[in-house]
């Protein structure tokens, strides 16, 4: 039998960068294919090429046996190619229903349509407001709203890229399921993810790309996972790769340590009159990690907002090394040394059009690094760049690139090399391992650990349960605005973290 | 169209708008050959043509930073037109007022005043913008046929002079006219006070903290408040530089060219200096390039009228083509913000190592 | 009494000034909405009333006069967006040199077809249409139900356009294109369709406003005859917050205080006129900051799609 | 010789511009000359165009306008052989001679015509800018209905620009629906837009530059300011060497270049005595019109 999609020779390049290089693929209906790989490794690129938003240099794509040119998403959309995408494609003036509607042909957009999307809501488990705007949802309801975009568009392929990075533990699980209802219905199903624990639950076979080359198709099931990573990475083990010895984990004592970050009795009222932040106290210790543990879209993003400076809290106080900085700029946070990863690269992190180098130094151009003779030193700037290049192994390697044609990882690291380095007494970071692989992500949690144990807080807000409890000294619970619980994160269960995670507010007080 | 080098589409673009424009001037009864010569030649090799060429560059390469700068800091400055009358009524103003001082110091005094004329034209927009979220676009807009007005009203009421037969100021004082460049000919110090801007804003844009911050805020606002950058002073300020360079353009036409204020004294410059600011991708280097090519074109289209005879309104369709062509050729395929000199100096280089390579094979 | 005479004119005055740069607004916001700026608003009035003085001159039938101007827009609307969407010229640069050409080319056919005597020649047009029983309406019948046909046609469209931009599938997919291409693009919105379709629309409309000056004001070409209405539809469309109905009374409303302006310069010779000549201007610029013009435009509007780009 | 003109505006006007671009190509036909034109000149390209001709050997280099004054004073400077012609323009020197009409006084009998004929007793008149030529206009026109009814309202309307015909329909409706019975518009192409209202509204209008009658019926009287037989008349001096840095005012001495046009059948015959009275009163010197 012929396999239903047949992907041969496909080669794709973007300038210099060979993003695919003779990419082959045979893949049948009702089958899950997990794609690993490297940053910037080519998949999503690969994914693209399947959906008609590239066109390939070279290559061809046969679907039932037959030739088809994928013009256009539009296209690929009638061949019944959906994808989800890593950053998500919604129109931010728009609700969820009209994002999900917007292309379909109008047969499909009546009464029963909106029908079919709260169907799918709640056979997903998906938590998702229809009175809002998307600009207004939370990145996680974001995430979910992309999913169910592809989802009622009846596909026969889907093409998941890395969609769980910002779903909560709680939706993963029944998300995972419902994908493997559609593969059991015949669907093919593509999945782009770094976490070999998902795929191993979802995949039947796993595609490892490197630099832009197929390195195998190999069965999940009989394949270990040091195998995985082994292709993936090239044969070096995983801590070489990134340059740097895996720490060992050590809680720091910290309990005499001064507090670098006092939150103390912040509330948040938004301009609607919600409160997204109620009474919320805590205390990070210079040198610990304290980690924030919860459901996305439960003010943890406004707190590390309201810390860094981006929103003025309604009342409460906010000292750093005993000062306090309730009302300062965020400018002279900056200067006061707290470094933020925001959790929305694309949004705030990163200014798209400016080089690499550019992006590493903007948050702190004014600093003796960047600056000679008053001027801003373009030469500083780069040699810097380069060598944050090479410690942090962005590719690819060229500081002078524009940020918008590095990869979703790369990008990433690109703002944490940035703040990291610019953290002197506090470091704030949002899901940072946010589409980072595997490598990345030690790499990254090292460079954590190791500044604070150069004496500054950090504060580490993931909805990623197990980075937390992984890096963090205590990790709070973070509920409805409110802090539900503060544990050690060696004397804890999952489900205990499960319970404080999804306190109902009146059991909090 | 990927396929194409900077160079040849450049040629392409040239050729398609010219033979296009050639149908029309053989239509109209002229021989197209011998107006595209007129038209390349005196715009830039003859000395009158050149002349005249520099002439409309000066305000045009102002009028281009004026929107450059704004633009850079996520602003658009359509009001270039308007500033240039309140720049060119103020230092008329000033300079009538104070007719006696020396030329050293009257002359910089009349700037100020023109940049500060244009500057308080470019407020009023900016403060809404900034403080109460109103679309700049509009308001500068609406501003430039307010401004129009008023200076229409000043020379026809309070400034006009004696007896003249339109409404025009007296002459300012031979100690504020800018000095002239090229012997007995029009053409003034202007040109080269906007090249000395260029450079000045093209060094504080990309050397100092300051314009670096500013451009932060065009490029992604969010970020750049992320980066502890203050949105609304920064597009106050970058507000407030661009309406003073235009203020600066109408200074320039009226003490440089025409020594009186007049009634419509500015042809449009405030809409060329548009095209200018984004055929030079909105890098202030480029910019004085793009007014003279602009410039280039429109003096030469009127040579090609007085020496040739073509009717004024084919040459303006030429014009029209030519600009449309050549803002083709210079968009690259997906990099729409890379600088015409950075895509020449890369099309030199790939020049380069393919001759070598040539050579060495 | 006198001040219901007076009213009645204002009225009326308002609808004259008014429609043209109403067509010219609609169109302009049929583009935005759907991510392109048209700036050549202006050249395509021209192109419209060139097409309209041209078809009727010919033939003497003011509706082939229409059809003439009407696809006069649609060629310029479409020339635009070759330039915008398939070269990706900025799409202001491309405006401000579609203006300069058609301003041009206009001219130049005109000199063509009608001789000489460019200004001169007179062709036919519409006459005012008399809406049965509300035309005999005190003050407002005569001024606004009895109006020449092309007032009822904008009204039309204007209803017809807000309804297939805000209530229709395509017009959802139209304001997609317009908020984020990509994201339209990869839901399977034909992107590059939709936009040419929109600006064709949109210069068709522009066409109508010179039309409707051709046809059913002063039934001859004359070069410049747009003198500017382009640009202030320009502002209509902010004024009106992209929303058809909106831009119509934005345009309306500017008509409105141009022609008080004229009765103005009656009561108060003393004053100088360029004051009355400003207040247009000022007026709108009154309405914007009073009515706090917030919303925003549509996200994307100018910047060129490029499916590759990221 | 060679003689060219530059021009503020479209040489197909209808009004100023046409007027001056077939008065200096006819006159070249039938003299000899050859003749060159700029049309749509504005302000900043003045001085360019001007010596742009100067330098190409042009011996007679026209400004079409009061405009052009001061950039003729600054060109004709630069080139001492080159005889300069301002129209409508106020100042002399060696090489620079000046054009213009006595424009209150046809515009007084304009007045006087609209005067006479209006029953509403208000009439109007319509113009884009005001400076000399415009002010000079209005004040004979006013005085002129003023001597033919004492009580009669002028109204007088500023429009801004030349061109916008829909603005020059819009006033002289709204002339109209103020009462007046007879209005004179003076713009450019926009005169167009005028007359068209007085046609739809079956009032009474006056032509200016040529016998305007033979387009619109309507028309009660024209003001023929006949740009044509002006620049003819120094034309034929320039030809023969004898222009001057002289003002060449007409008047309605100069018939050639400044004459009345056809008189409406409806204008009841003493009304047209009347009018040839005054003319004949000018041309004595006996009726002064100011400003003169
Ligand atoms: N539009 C583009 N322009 C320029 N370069 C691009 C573009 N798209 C992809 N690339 C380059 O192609 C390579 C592959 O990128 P791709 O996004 O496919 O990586 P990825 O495997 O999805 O990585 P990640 O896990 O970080 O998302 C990268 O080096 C990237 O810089
Ligand atoms: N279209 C544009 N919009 C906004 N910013 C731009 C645009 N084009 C260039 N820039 C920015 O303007 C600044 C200066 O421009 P320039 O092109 O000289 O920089 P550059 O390319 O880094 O210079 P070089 O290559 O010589 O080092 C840079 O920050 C550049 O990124
Ligand atoms: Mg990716
Ligand atoms: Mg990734």
């Amino acid at each position: 039998m012929d396999p239903f999609l047949n992907v041969t020779g496909i080669c794709k390049s973007f300038g210099a960068v060979r993003a695919l290089h003779n990419v082959n693929l045979l893949a049948s209906k009702g089958e899950c294919i997990a794609i690993l790989g490297e940053n910037g490794a080519g998949k999503t690129t690969f994914a693209s090429v399947l959906i008609g938003l590239y066109q390939p240099d070279n290559g061809e794509i046969k679907l039932g046996g037959a030739p088809v040119s994928v013009s256009s998403p539009a296209k690929a959309i009638e061949h019944g190619i959906g994808m989800i995408h890593q950053h998500f494609s919604l129109v931010g003036a728009m609700n969820a229903e009209e994002n999900i509607l917007i292309g379909l042909p109008s047969t499909k957009r009546g009464a029963e349509a909106r029908a079919r999307i709260r169907q799918l809501c709640s056979d997903f488990d998906f938590n998702v407001d229809f009175d809002i705007r998307v600009t207004e949802m939370p990145v996680g309801m974001k995430q979910r709203v992309e999913i169910l975009k592809a989802l009622f568009r009846d596909v026969s392929i889907l093409i998941l890229d890395e969609p769980t990075s910002v779903l909560a533990p709680t939706e993963i699980a029944p998300f995972l399921k419902g994908v493997r209802k559609l593969v059991a219905n015949g669907c093919l199903v593509f999945f782009i993810s770094h976490k070999l624990d998902e795929i191993r639950e979802i995949a039947d076979r796993v595609m490892v790309m490197r630099h832009g080359r197929v390195e195998g198709v190999l069965p999940v099931a009989t394949t270990p996972m040091a195998q995985m990573s082994a292709l993936m990475m090239g044969e070096k083990p995983t801590s070489e790769t990134v340059g740097m010895p895996k720490a060992e984990k050590v809680r720091n004592d910290t309990s005499s340590a001064p507090d670098a970050l006092v939150v103390s009795d912040v509330c948040l009222i938004d301009p609607g009159g919600a409160e997204i932040l109620q009474d919320l106290t805590l205390t990070v210790k210079a040198g610990e990690i304290l980690g924030i543990a919860g459901i996305d879209g439960n003010g943890q993003t406004e707190l590390s907002e309201v810390i860094t400076g981006l929103k003025r809290q309604t009342s409460g106080a906010i000292h750093l090394n005993g000062t306090e900085i309730s009302s300062a700029s965020i400018a002279s946070r900056i200067a006061d040394g707290i470094g933020f990863v925001p959790e929305d690269r694309h949004a705030e992190g990163l200014v798209l059009s400016l080089s690499v180098e550019e992006n590493l130094a903007f948050r702190s151009i004014g600093d003796d690094r960047f600056m000679s003779g008053g001027l801003i030193s373009r030469r500083a700037m780069h040699e810097i760049a380069s060598d944050v290049v090479a410690a942090f192994d962005i590719r690819p390697p060229d500081p002078k690139l524009n940020a918008s044609a590095l990869s979703g990882g790369n990008q990433q690291k690109i703002v944490l090399a940035r703040e990291v380095a610019r953290a002197r007494n506090l470091l704030v970071v949002v899901q940072p391992t946010k589409g980072l692989d595997v490598g990345a992500t030690d790499f990254v949690q090292n460079q954590i650990r190791a500044v604070a144990q150069s004496g500054v807080g950090v504060l580490y807000i993931s909805t990623e349960l197990e980075h937390v409890l992984d890096i963090s000294d205590r990790v709070a619970v973070m509920a409805f605005g409110r802090i539900t619980g503060v544990v050690d994160p060696e004397n804890t269960t999952l489900q205990d973290i499960g319970l404080l995670m999804t306190a109902a507010p009146e059991e909090v007080k | 169209m990927n396929r194409f080098t900077m160079q040849r589409r450049i040629a392409i673009a040239l050729l398609s708008a010219l033979s296009v424009g050639g149908v029309l001037i053989l239509l109209d009864g002229h021989n197209p050959f011998e107006a595209y010569k007129v038209l390349f030649l005196e715009s830039f090799l003859n000395y009158w043509g050149f002349s005249n060429t520099l002439v409309k560059a000066s305000p045009m390469l102002l009028a281009g930073l004026a929107v450059i700068i704004p633009m850079r800091a996520g602003v658009f400055n359509i009001g270039g037109e308007g500033q240039i009358y309140i720049g060119g009524l103020f230092g008329a103003v000033f300079a009538l007022a104070i007719p006696n001082l020396p030329g050293i110091l009257g002359v910089p005094l009349i700037f100020i005043a023109a940049a500060a004329g244009g500057a308080f034209w470019a407020a009023i927009p900016a403060y809404l913008k900034a403080y109460r979220g109103t679309n700049e676009v509009i308001v500068t807009l609406l501003m430039n046929f307010i401004a129009i007005h008023i200076v229409s009203y000043a020379v026809a009421g309070p400034l006009l002079a004696e007896g003249a037969p339109y409404p025009y100021s007296e002459e300012v004082s031979d100690a504020y006219r800018l000095p002239i460049l090229m012997p007995q000919s029009d053409t003034h110090a202007g040109f080269v006070f906007g090249l000395g801007m260029t450079i000045i804003l093209y060094f504080w844009l990309r050397f100092t903290p300051s314009g670096f911050q500013l451009d932060l805020v065009g490029r992604n606002a969010r970020a750049a408040a992320y980066a502890g950058v203050d949105q609304k002073k920064t597009i106050i300020r970058a507000m407030l530089i661009g309406g003073s360079l235009a203020g600066l353009a109408g200074a320039i036409e009226v003490i440089g060219l025409k020594y009186r204020l007049f009634h419509l004294f500015s042809d449009g410059y405030g809409y060329d200096g548009i095209v200018v600011a984004f055929l030079a991708a909105l890098n202030p280097i480029v910019a004085p390039l793009t007014a003279l090519f602009l410039a280039g074109l429109s003096a030469g289209a009127g040579t090609m009228q007085r020496a040739v005879g073509v009717d004024s309104s084919v040459i303006e369709v030429v014009e029209g083509l030519v600009v449309v062509f050549v803002a083709a050729a210079l968009v690259t395929p997906r990099t729409t913000s890379i600088s015409i000199l950075k895509l020449l100096a890369k099309n030199l280089r790939l020049r380069r190592q393919t001759q070598r390579r040539k050579k060495e094979a | 009494m006198i001040d219901l005479v007076l009213l009645g004119d204002v009225l009326a005055g308002t609808a004259r000034l008014g429609t043209p740069i109403a067509f010219a607004a609609l169109g302009g916001v049929i583009a935005e909405r759907g991510g392109l700026y048209n700036i050549g608003l202006e050249g395509q009035i021209l192109a419209g009333a060139l097409g309209a003085a041209a078809g009727s001159f010919a033939t003497g039938s003011a509706m082939i006069g229409l059809g003439c101007g009407i696809i006069c827009g649609l060629i310029s609307g479409l020339l635009l967006g070759y330039m915008s969407i398939r070269l990706r010229i900025n799409q202001l640069v491309g405006g401000i040199a579609l203006n300069l050409l058609l301003a041009g080319l206009t001219a130049f056919l005109s000199r063509q077809i009608f001789g000489a005597q460019a200004g001169g020649a007179r062709v036919n047009g519409f006459s005012q249409i008399n809406i049965p029983f509300l035309s005999d309406l005190p003050v407002v019948g005569p001024s606004l139900f009895s109006q020449d046909p092309l007032f009822y046609l904008l009204i039309g469209l204007a209803i017809a356009a807000w309804f297939w931009l805000m209530k229709s599938h395509k017009g959802l997919d139209l304001r997609a294109v317009g908020e984020n291409p990509k994201a339209a693009d990869l839901a399977g919105v034909p992107v590059f369709r939709m936009q040419y379709l929109a600006i064709a629309v949109s210069g068709a409309l522009a066409a109508l406003a010179g039309v409707q000056l051709v046809l059913s004001q002063v039934y001859v070409f004359a070069e410049g005859m747009s003198a500017g209405k382009g640009f202030i539809a320009l502002a209509a469309i902010i004024l009106g917050r992209w929303s058809p109905i909106g831009a119509i009374c934005a345009a309306l409303f500017f008509g409105f205080c141009d022609a008080v302006q004229f009765k103005l310069q009656f009561t108060s010779p003393e004053i100088p006129y360029q004051l009355f000549l400003i207040l247009p201007y000022l007026a709108s610029l009154v309405a914007l900051v009073v009515l706090g013009a917030k919303a925003s435009a549509p996200a994307s509007v100018g910047l060129p799609y490029d499916r590759e780009h990221r | 010789e060679r003689a060219a003109i530059v021009m503020p505006g479209s040489i197909s006007d209808n009004g100023w511009n046409q007027a001056g671009f077939e008065g200096l190509t006819k006159a070249g036909e039938v003299l000899g000359f050859e003749a060159a034109f700029s049309e749509s000149v504005h302000q900043p390209e003045q001085i360019e165009v001007l010596s742009d001709y100067a330098r190409r050997g042009y011996d007679l280099v026209i400004g079409h306008g009061g405009e052009f004054q001061d950039a003729v004073e600054r060109v004709a400077a630069r080139f001492p052989e080159t005889m300069f012609m301002v129209n409508n323009g106020l100042g002399t020197k060696d090489n620079i001679a000046n054009a213009d009409f006595y424009f209150s006084q046809i515009a007084y009998l304009m007045g006087y015509v609209a005067g006479s004929m209006s029953d509403t007793g208000t009439i109007g008149i319509i113009a884009a800018q005001q400076f000399k030529f415009t002010t000079d206009t209005v004040a004979g026109y006013e005085a002129g209905a003023k001597a033919a009814n004492p009580d009669v309202r002028v109204l007088v309307t500023w429009t801004g620009d030349w061109d916008d015909i829909a603005k020059g329909k819009e006033a002289a409706l709204n002339q109209i629906s103020q009462g007046a019975d007879v209005v004179w518009p003076t713009m450019d192409s926009a005169t167009l837009g005028s007359m068209q209202a007085v046609q739809e509204k079956g009032v009474y209008g006056i032509g200016i530059y040529r016998d305007a009658i033979n387009e619109w019926p309507e028309i009660l009287q024209s003001a023929i300011l006949d740009v044509r037989g002006n620049m003819r008349s120094y034309l034929d001096l320039a030809a023969a060497g004898k222009l001057e840095g002289a003002l060449y005012r007409a008047d309605m001495g100069n018939e050639l270049a400044m004459r009345i046009g056809s008189f409406h059948s409806d204008i009841p015959v003493d009304v047209v005595d009347e009018v040839n009275n005054l003319i004949d009163a000018m041309k004595s010197g006996t009726l002064v019109v100011n400003p003169q």
